[in-house]
Order: C-alpha cells, then structure tokens, then sequence
C-alpha cells in the first residue's frame, strides 16, 4: 500500500495547477441562462485546446489517455482553483462512457471529438412524468422509418436540454418494461423543449416532447432492444466513480472549514470538521476505487455506496453553510450550491433506490 | 391547575384566520401579491390583537395569537405580519392607526442580519448601539439582499432621520422570536400535509410511494418532530407573556404577594424563546427536507407552489437567529446552571 | 393555557417530596437478583403504605384517585428522588389498565388491592419465539378443562418472571391470527421457568412454559375470544402515556447536563443541553396529552410518536454518557442505564412497527 | 504512484491469521478461555511481526498487519493483542522473548484509564508525568474495574518497583491506537454479517424481516459507514510508519535528500490516527445499534454470542481515547488550520 504519486503524477499536477491558475474566468454567468450557456462553452473549448476537457479519453478524442489516478488529480485541481462546472457533464459522464463501450468506432470518432470541445452539447433523456425511480416503465416510443427511427412521447427532468444541442435516451421499441427499450441518440432541432425552472429560478431542467423526431440509424448505439442493459451501465458509471470525483467536495470541504472557523462557535467547527475528514475518506476510498478499477475489477453495485455518501455529505456541508450564513446565504455561491445539492439525493437514482441496491446486491437481503 | 392546551377562543381565531387565508391567501396569491389578505385580516382585527385596549386593541397575550399565528406560517402569508402585529405593539403601541392594518411596520432587531419585508413598510424600527430608532418611509434607503424567499425580501438599511425609542426592545423580540417559531411550526405541517397527499397519489413499481417504508418512516419522522417541537413554542410563549406579568407585578410591588409561577426570570425566558425557535426550525427544515424527498425531482421546480413553503422554512429558520445561534444560547444557559423547570 | 399547578397539586408535590426524602432507600440490589426482589417487593409495600404505590387508582384498591397531573407530578418526583425502579411495573401499568376497564368488579377487588402493595407480582407473557412483532401470529393456546382452562405452549421474552408470583398473557382458544386469542391470567406455580440472561448478566426475562397449567374460570379477563381486542388496549397504553412518564427522562437528562458540565467539551455540552430541552418537551407534550385524557380524547395511535420519542431520547442520552465517561462508565449506574436503554427502541412494539403505526394511522398513508 | 489497498503478501497474513482464529477462537473459547489462540497466533511468528530483525522479530510495518489486526477484531479475540504485539515492540523492543508470544505485555499510556488485560500481563509499561516505568508482574498490584466487555477486562495500576524506560511514548501510543481502529473495523464488519444472515433467516408478518425497507436501509447504513471508516484507517496506518521513515531519514541527515512524501508532521500524523479511531469507534457503534434492532429481544440476552462482540465494540470505542476525546483532536487541528492532504 503506498500514497505516493508517481513523478509523472507530480508533474502533471504542477502542469494543471499552473495552468488552471491563469486561465480560470473569475466567475461566468449561469449555465442555465443563454449567455451563461455561451461563455461555459468557450471555457470547455479553452479547456479542451489544452487537452485538459477529458484527461482520460484517448488522445484521438481530444483527451491525454490519462489514468484513473490523473484524472482524479485532474479534478482535484480543477474544483480547488474555483474553476466552473461543467456545461458537457451529461455527455462527458453518461453518453461517453456507453459511446466508448457499446458504439462504432465511426460513431466515436463522429461525436467524442466534438463533444470535448463542446462543439456538441449533450442532454439526457431518461425520466419521463410517470417512470421516475421506476425507469423499466417508460413509455416513450420508436417507430421505424425508412432510413431510421421516428421518436414519439413526452420526456423531463432533462437537465442542460433548454440550451443542448443533441439528445439521448431510452425509446420502447417493443416489448414491456425492461424489454425492447433502445438506446438512441437525436438532434434537439425538432424537440419541443419546454424549460422547467429549478428553485433557483433557472431552467436546469427541462421537459422534451417528441412528435416524430427524426433520428437516423447512425444514431443507435449498440443493438435494437438492447438499450436496458446499455442505459443500465451508464447509470452505474452516473452513480459511482465517473460522475463524482472527490474534487469538489475536498474544495467544498476546504471552503466550509475557513467558513466555520470565522464564526468560533465550537459546535459549528467541530461539524465542519467531520465533513473535512468525511471528503478526505471519500478521496481515499475513490483511489482505492480506482486501484481496483485499474486491475480490472468490475465495481458494480457498490457505486451505491459511494453515491449515497457523498450525496449526503454534500447535502450536509451545504446544510451547516446555510446556519453559518444565516440570512447573509443569498450573497454568496453557497445558497446556490445548496439548492443544488438538495438534488443529489433525488438524481441519478434516489437514495432510497441505493440502499436497496445496497442491501439487496452488496450485502444479498432479500428482494 | 394546568391546562396545557389552547382554549376554544384561542382556536376559534386560528379557525378565523384559517378560513381567511385559504380564501385571500391562495398559492395563486403568492406569485402574484405582495401583500395578500392583508385587508381582510386587517378587518378582522387582527393587527390590534396584542396591543392595549388605549391603542384600539383587544390587549391579547402573545400565548392568545399563538394558534392564529400558526396559520399564518402554514397558509405562507407574505408581509411584514410578525413585524407590524407582534413587534411594532412593544416598540411603537401609540403608532396612530396601528391597530388597524393601515400602517406596516418592519423591524431590524439585534440577530437579524437584514430588514425582512422593508419595501412595505411604512415605519421602521432599527436598534442601533445607542438605542432603538424610528424611521420613517421617506427617510429610508433600501438596499435589497438576495435570499432564498421571494415572498419575504430582505433589505440593508440605512438613513439620516430618525427619532430615539425610549423602549426596551427585548420584549418585542422575544415575541417576534416566538411569533415566528409559531409560523414555522404551520410551515412544517403544511409541508407534511403536501408530502403526505403527494405519497397517495404517485405511484411507482406498481404502487403508490407512500406504501413505502422508507417514505413512510422520513414521514413519521416528520411527524414526530413537528409534534415534539410545538409544545416548545408554547411554552416559550407562556413564559414570554408570564414575564410581562411578573414584570407588571414587580412594577406594583409585588402588591398581590404572589410571583408569577409560570414566567422565571429573564434568563430562563430566553432560554425556552431559544429552545422553541430551535425546535421549530429545525422541524421545519426536516420537513423541506422530506418533501423534496417524497416528490423526486418535480419538487425542485418552481412550477409547484411547494416551492414557496420551501423557502419560506429556509428563511424563517434563518430568521431572529439562525438555529445555530439559538443552539448556543441554550447551551450557554443549561450548561450555566439553569435547569428550572416550571412550573 | 396555564401551566400554573393547583394549591392541592403544589401540595401533594410538597408531601410526596418530603416523604421520599426520607424513605428512598440509598440504593437496592438489583431486581433481577433473588434478594433484590424481595428488596423491591418490600419498598413496594412501604410506598403502599403510604398510598403512593399507585396513585392514580382508586382508593378502595389502593390509590389516592388522583388526577392524570398529579400522577405525573409523583412520577417526576419520584425519579428526581433517584428512588428504585417498580418491580410492580407490568402489573401495574399493562395488566391494571385492562383489568379496571375489562374486568369485572370481582376481579378488581380480588387483585387490584395485592398488586398495590407488591403481595403479587405479575410477569406479562406475550411474545412466543416465531411472534415477535408479529403478535397476531400466537400459537399458545388454552383447552377447556373442567372449572377453567389448561394453558399449552412457550411464551418468551416475559420480564421480571423468574421471580413473579403471576402472570398474563394472550392464548388461543380458536381460530387463526388476530381471532379466537383469549386474555388469560395464571399462577405461576405450574409454569416452567428458564431464565434468559440479559447483557448485565441478570435474568430480566425468561421462557414460559406451559404443560397443562390450569387457569380456573375466574382468570378469564373478558369474553373468550376478545382477547386480541383487550390485549391492543393493553399495549396502546404501554406505548403511550402510563408505561413512559418523563420523570425518568427529566431526572436522566439532569444528571447528564451535570456530567456533560464536567467535561467541559461545548460539544458535548451541546448534546447533553439539546437532550435536555427533549426531555422537557416530552414533559410538555404529556401534560398537553393528560388534558386530552381528562377531556375524555382516545389518544390511540398518536402514542407511538411518544414511544419513538422517548425510547431515541433515552438512547441518546445513554450513549451520551457513554462518550463522557468512557473506560469509568462501568463504575456508574450510567452503564447499566445504557443496556437498558437499548431495549427501549425494541420492546412495547420495535420503532420500526410504532413508524409503520404513525405512517399509517396518524398520517393515512397506505399499508 | 498510488496503490491505496493492500498487497498480496498482507492480505495472505490476514487470511492466515483468519484460519487460524476460526479454528482455535470460536465463540466457545470466548466463554471458556481468557486467551484463546495466544500460542497459535505466537506460532506463526504474530507477536514479532512488527519487532526488528535483531529483536528476532520481522520488521513488518503497522501498514503490513493492519488486515491481520481487522481479523482479531473480527474474531473478537481476547488478551492482550494490540498492546503485546503493537505497542509493544515500541516501548520495550530489547525484551527477551518478546518476539515469540512469552511474554505478554499491557500498557496505561496518556488518554487511558485503565490498563486493558493486566491481569495476564507479564509487564506493564506505566506512563507516569516524569515517563514512562517499567513494572513486572511480581511488583504490580491490580484493583479490578467494571466494565462492559467480559474478554477485556481493565484494571488500575499500583507498584512500588519499577525501572524507568527511556523512550517516547508516542509512537507506541498512535499504533495502539490505529490497530484498535483496525479491531473496532473488524468487529462492525462481523456485527454487519451476522445482522444480515439473522434478517435473511428470520420471518415476521410472512416474510424474512431482511425484506422489510426499514431493515434493509438500517443496515445499508451500516454498510456505508464501515465502507469509508475503513480507508481513514488505513491511511492513518500509512501516516504512522511514514512518520517513522521520515523520522529515519532526519536521524541519517535526510542523506537521501527526499523527504518521505506520505508522513507529515506530528500533527497530521496525530490527525489521521484521530480521524481512524473516531471513524471506525462510530461505525462499529453504529452496527451495534443495528444488530440489535434487527435481533429484537433476542439481541438483548447473554444467550446469543453476539453479546461479545457488541461488548467489544463498545469497550474498543472508548479505548485509547473515546470518539469524543477524538473528535476534539481532529476539530483542533482541522480548525487551526490543517487541512493539509497527502500526497
């Protein structure tokens, strides 16, 4: 067992840092508004001109092949230097990884380039108004064209999709419940998108209504009726290691500790102080993670773990800002930062859907 | 003998207000007015409730209002309402037309960071290091601060003409303190209300989520969180009210003989306003917190009208001290010695 | 709203003060101990003496009539005095309560009055080992016999019954499940005893059973059949107001401030005052619910959010005091409070089984 | 480059060291013996493991037996483990025998109040305020202490003799410390497996009770915790030999000119070691909880085996420094401004 980076590690940390250090923009307008959409496509375009947008993509997608371990880094460095989130989550962390796995190489190498730069951005399409937490019941539709596929039914909670330039998502193509769902991906273009607002008074979210939309046969990742077991996959990847690196909530935790100290009320330090040391277990169980990962482990059902700690542990450090700010929350990113963590408990499977995938597949209870 | 309860009359004006606000204090209402039902509830009476029969009030207890003031928590009601009918009586009782509704008053006490609902107000009443002072509409300068409660904006204040309070401002915020609490607790019954009527109706694998154990349990939770705080606030409210007593006795002499039982002295009275404000918010919260559970994503929109009780739990949490705060008074307070229970 | 006491009640709170500072014995061995029990039976019969062992029954059987209050006041006075816990407690507070209200008046005058004074001393028998929970899942049952009835079958968990002269519990005279169980009360001369050792190494409950025990006619509470009916009164009211009076949690959370004080750890001393201000408002709550009583309400399902509340109050101020005394715990009271504490969340119906309740009966929920 | 998770050759000590307690330390041993396995485990070479070459030991680091350490948790072996084969070689490296179980050692160190097995310890190391003592078991006279756990008895201390010990406690203290983390892991890691067969096993109202929400999520918190416990405790076992290697290197003129890249300064290393023990004493108290509630009255009695390994975690909680005093320490150094990671 060892912690010791690499000097290679080293290097490329020192690299990120500098870089990071003069090209983070001191703060941009929402995503979720249209110059906000804008000015983060710039930033993913910047980004990528550096290779720095997907460190772990292949270097003929725009990334540096880089390892688990330097991606981890990679995020370490970008959240701590207070750089934006990312305007191409969806598509980086739920649309790539099934790209990389179940996709063509021509369909690779068509959207992954373009997605690193944010030439492309992608939105998902799971939810629908009455398949929520239950995805096997969906109801939105396929129907076969000459050519491809003519999509039909009523999507939501998609998030980024007011302002994405494509789409993709689970499409019956026959058959009931997990069967005969096919992973397709579809241009907005003809999308009737009707933005949702969050708490926040933003569309993060937004309905999609499909009345023939058009998608052709390129866009079909993997088989016809396979997309269940697709779909599946990337949420696991949604829910464990991919989509939330430790990066930000070290920086978050970081942040709370100065936050808490200034207000010299021990209990509140004393809670700040266990989120610290909760961030920091959830780095080292991240690297322990990727340990496994790298020697080729499949990590399965105990990315439910990971995803209820550190949803709760954000809920949590957001929740103890809130009391530190009292009525000053609105004037810094931290009330913000609290609407959005409320959600992290709901999305990518609520937490109630973990702990039973917890106690039904990690510790073998009975369904 | 204790009789630790609401009387008839008590619940009678709660049901009053209640029927009000359900007719003048629709959601619809919420995005649309600044100030719903305020006339109504003005015709009511309800803005002399607690001032004295010589300003054209009824001279109420705080205790009196508690269960009216609940629903005023519980139906939302934007505006300056614990300002100008629970504070403004201690701070400004000759305020002409007071009692009437006709004048909106906002407050800026030690623990609040901002002025909540200044933009309607008519008259402000700002503690400064040298004493409280009086300001005027026209002598104000609003700056407004971003929050998370758009029914209950908040505002930096300054101004150059004001007029010394010769008033102790305590009372008024104890009273505000509790007031809010109170409004808290309606809060979270409301948001337990709305979780529980959602848990029937969706369903999910074939079922309603309500049929859940997990769901069931946040619920229960809430539940008994809710019910374990209002009597916090209560008594909170006895003991601010039986302070004014024990103060109105001390002020004759002691004339009857007898201390006031229920009120102790004023460090035990801060104690059960912290301990009641702590509770409640933190109740209120828990409930923000199941709801947005119970109802997945479509609860993190601004399309439902749970969003405003949402905020609403936020902000009054955050109000006259945050839980935090009261937290640390209480343990300053039990951990000092002050374990008296009354009566 | 008042929470001013009556002249009468400051009284009886001044006499019963007064009288225990005198009588409370320095300390007895444990219950569960052969010479504890007769220690306990022997301040049981002083207390009656004074017509304190059972205040709010009526005088003809013991009592003082008093009021719901005044029970409450002795209660508080009581544990304040640091006076042993009552051997007397299953009789008196789960069979009692049916007796009066289900019993006839023979039977009344025939056990009441020997309860008062700890003449007998009654063990519940409810559990059997495949009905925990799950109650209405018995199999005990009782045959016609001539005069009365011969009890046949394993009850468990049944406290205080290697040293109990009598006991109760529900027997199936017919039918399946929540039908044909009957409400039977026996001597425990015939009934085979094995006592189960608890964590203290004491055995504070024991197996029962019943190899043709007779039950003559008179021990019938009831009708025959009406026993599932009797038995949910029964344990509504361990749930509720009688079992749980806050004078053992008021005097708990006093002494815990005390030791929390000692500490000097604002952490710490935060968890003992927030347990503090519980406990006073569990106190409260049941002075709100006492006038309901007095006014006649059924509290009914509304008592599982008292026994969820307690029994996690009473945990956590246990384990509180865990974390304060560490490795000296053993030396104080506080670690046999602790083990006992951890059955407050089980017996009396799990909390799990008291949310089902709240979730259902008190909120609507669907089953 | 990071390799967070152990090698082969610790993980082949840990599985050796599991056969042998599962054969000679069955819960029939915790009833019958005081030490059960002692000899096996010396057999293997268990109490030299950490003892230098010339101690006849192999000079493993705490990293090497942190998953053999887990499994004496888990077995919930009794006798003087950690403080004979961990502390040990720290405070008393020259003893003869040490290396082949002979002689059985307890410590009373700073944040201790009673020396833990003393009864069968052939030497005590005593932390006094002029340093540490030496004291035979001919000298010593022990006064029996009550406490939760019948297999780790604790004992005051009292001896006129004793040799003073010129070493630093330090060292000794934070290995005994992450060792009985790594115990208190292995012991929620048991409680969590027997919870969960009990649950599969066990019907109520028709169904096994693991197929109730409200079990299955009480247990996948269980779950959860002991899951990011565990990596805080083993990176507190990797700050401690770091802080040794760092420590070899200042004694040799940093000749290597590289300062060791794991180990910090004393205080995060004091930081760590806290962050280990409060971790893991929470998850195995929280598993406690667990096993109980899922074991209902059952769970409750001397009857069931389960009672030692509850009593173990309790009585390990509160060993070398209670999650309290813990949490104070890790609040100190997190606040004064170590917010230092490594690497």
């Amino acid at each position: 067992m060892d912690l010791d980076f690499s000097p290679a590690e080293r290097d490329f940390r020192a690299e990120v840092r500098d870089w990071l250090s003069t090209h983070v923009p001191r703060s941009l307008p929402s995503m979720d508004t249209f110059e906000g959409f804008a000015a983060h496509r710039e930033w993913e375009a910047l980004l990528a001109s550096e290779r720095l947008s997907v460190v772990s993509w292949p270097v003929e997608y725009g990334g540096r092949s880089a390892s688990l371990v330097e991606w981890l880094i990679f995020e370490e460095e970008y959240w701590a230097a207070g750089a934006p989130a990312r305007v191409t989550q969806n598509g980086i962390f739920l649309l790539a990884p099934s790209l990389m796995r179940f996709g063509t190489p021509e369909q690779c190498e068509r959207w992954l380039p373009r997605m690193a730069r944010g030439d492309d951005v992608w939105a998902q399409a799971w939810s629908e108004p009455e398949a929520g937490s239950d995805l096997a019941a969906l109801t939105s539709r396929a129907e076969p064209a000459p050519g491809g596929w003519r999509l039909y039914g009523h999507k939501t909670w998609s998030s980024r999709a007011t302002h994405a330039t494509h789409g993709f998502g689970l499409f019956r193509t026959s058959g009931a419940r997990h069967k005969g769902l096919t992973y397709l991906m579809f241009p907005m273009d003809d999308v009737a998108v009707r933005p949702i607002a969050q708490l926040d008074g933003l569309p993060g979210f937004a309905e999609l209504h499909f009345d023939g939309v058009f998608a052709d046969q390129s866009m079909v990742l993997g088989e016809i009726g396979d997309g269940w077991r697709i779909a599946m996959a990337t949420t696991s990847s949604e829910r464990g290691l991919t989509l939330r690196s430790p990066g930000r909530f070290l920086a978050t935790a970081d942040r709370l500790v100065a936050l808490a100290r200034s207000s010299g009320d021990p209990v509140l330090i004393d809670r700040a102080a266990r989120c610290w040391v909760e961030a920091e277990a959830y780095r080292l169980h991240t690297f322990a993670t990727a340990r496994r990962i790298t020697a080729g482990a499949e990590i399965g059902a105990a990315a439910s773990m990971s995803k209820v700690f550190w949803s709760e542990l954000d809920l949590r450090m957001h929740a103890l800002a809130m009391e530190l700010l009292g009525e000053r929350a609105g004037e810094t990113p931290w009330l913000d930062g609290f609407l959005f963590s409320l959600a992290g408990p709901i999305y990518a499977g609520t937490n109630e859907i973990q702990r039973n995938i917890i106690a039904e597949r990690v510790l073998g209870l009975p369904r | 003998m204790t009789d630790f309860g609401f009387t008839d009359d008590q619940l009678a004006l709660a049901a009053t207000v209640r029927d009000v606000l359900r007719e003048h204090c629709p959601p619809a209402a919420l995005r649309a007015e600044r100030r719903p039902a305020w006339d109504r509830l003005a015709g009511l009476g309800f803005f002399g409730l607690l001032l004295p029969a010589e300003a054209d009030g009824l001279g109420l207890t705080l205790t009196d209002v508690l269960p009216a003031l609940e629903e005023t928590g519980r139906a939302c009601l934007p505006g300056p309402v614990v300002e100008t009918a629970v504070a403004a009586p201690f701070l400004v009782p000759g305020t002409p037309k007071l009692a009437s509704g006709a004048v909106s008053v906002s407050v800026l006490l030690p623990g609040q960071t901002y002025a909540p609902d200044a933009d309607l107000a008519d008259l402000l009443v700002v503690a400064r290091a040298d004493g409280p002072r009086l300001v005027a509409r026209e002598s104000v300068r609003l700056v407004p601060k971003p929050g998370a409660d758009p029914c209950r904006p908040l505002f930096a204040v300054d101004f150059d003409e004001s007029e010394p309070l010769d008033v102790r401002v305590a009372p008024a915020l104890r009273r505000a303190t509790v007031a809010t609490a109170a409004q808290l607790i309606g809060v979270a019954r409301e948001l337990l209300a709305v979780s529980v009527a959602y848990a029937k109706a969706r369903t999910q694998f074939g079922a309603a989520i309500g049929s859940f154990q997990a769901v069931k349990h946040q619920l229960a939770d809430v539940a008994v969180a809710v019910e374990f705080a209002a009597p916090l606030v209560w008594r909170a409210a006895l003991a601010v009210d039986g302070s004014a007593a024990a103060l109105a006795v001390d002020g004759r002499a002691a004339a009857a003989g007898r201390a006031a039982s229920v009120g102790g002295p004023a460090v035990t009275v801060e104690r059960d306003v912290s301990a009641a404000k702590a509770a409640a918010g933190e109740a209120a919260v828990l409930a923000a917190r199941a709801v947005l559970q119970v109802h997945g994503a479509i609860g993190y929109t601004e399309e439902l009208d749970l969003r405003f009780w949402l905020a609403r739990a936020w902000s009054l949490s955050a109000a006259y001290g945050t839980t935090a705060v009261h937290r640390e008074r209480l343990r300053t307070a039990i951990s000092g010695g002050d374990l008296r229970r009354y009566p």
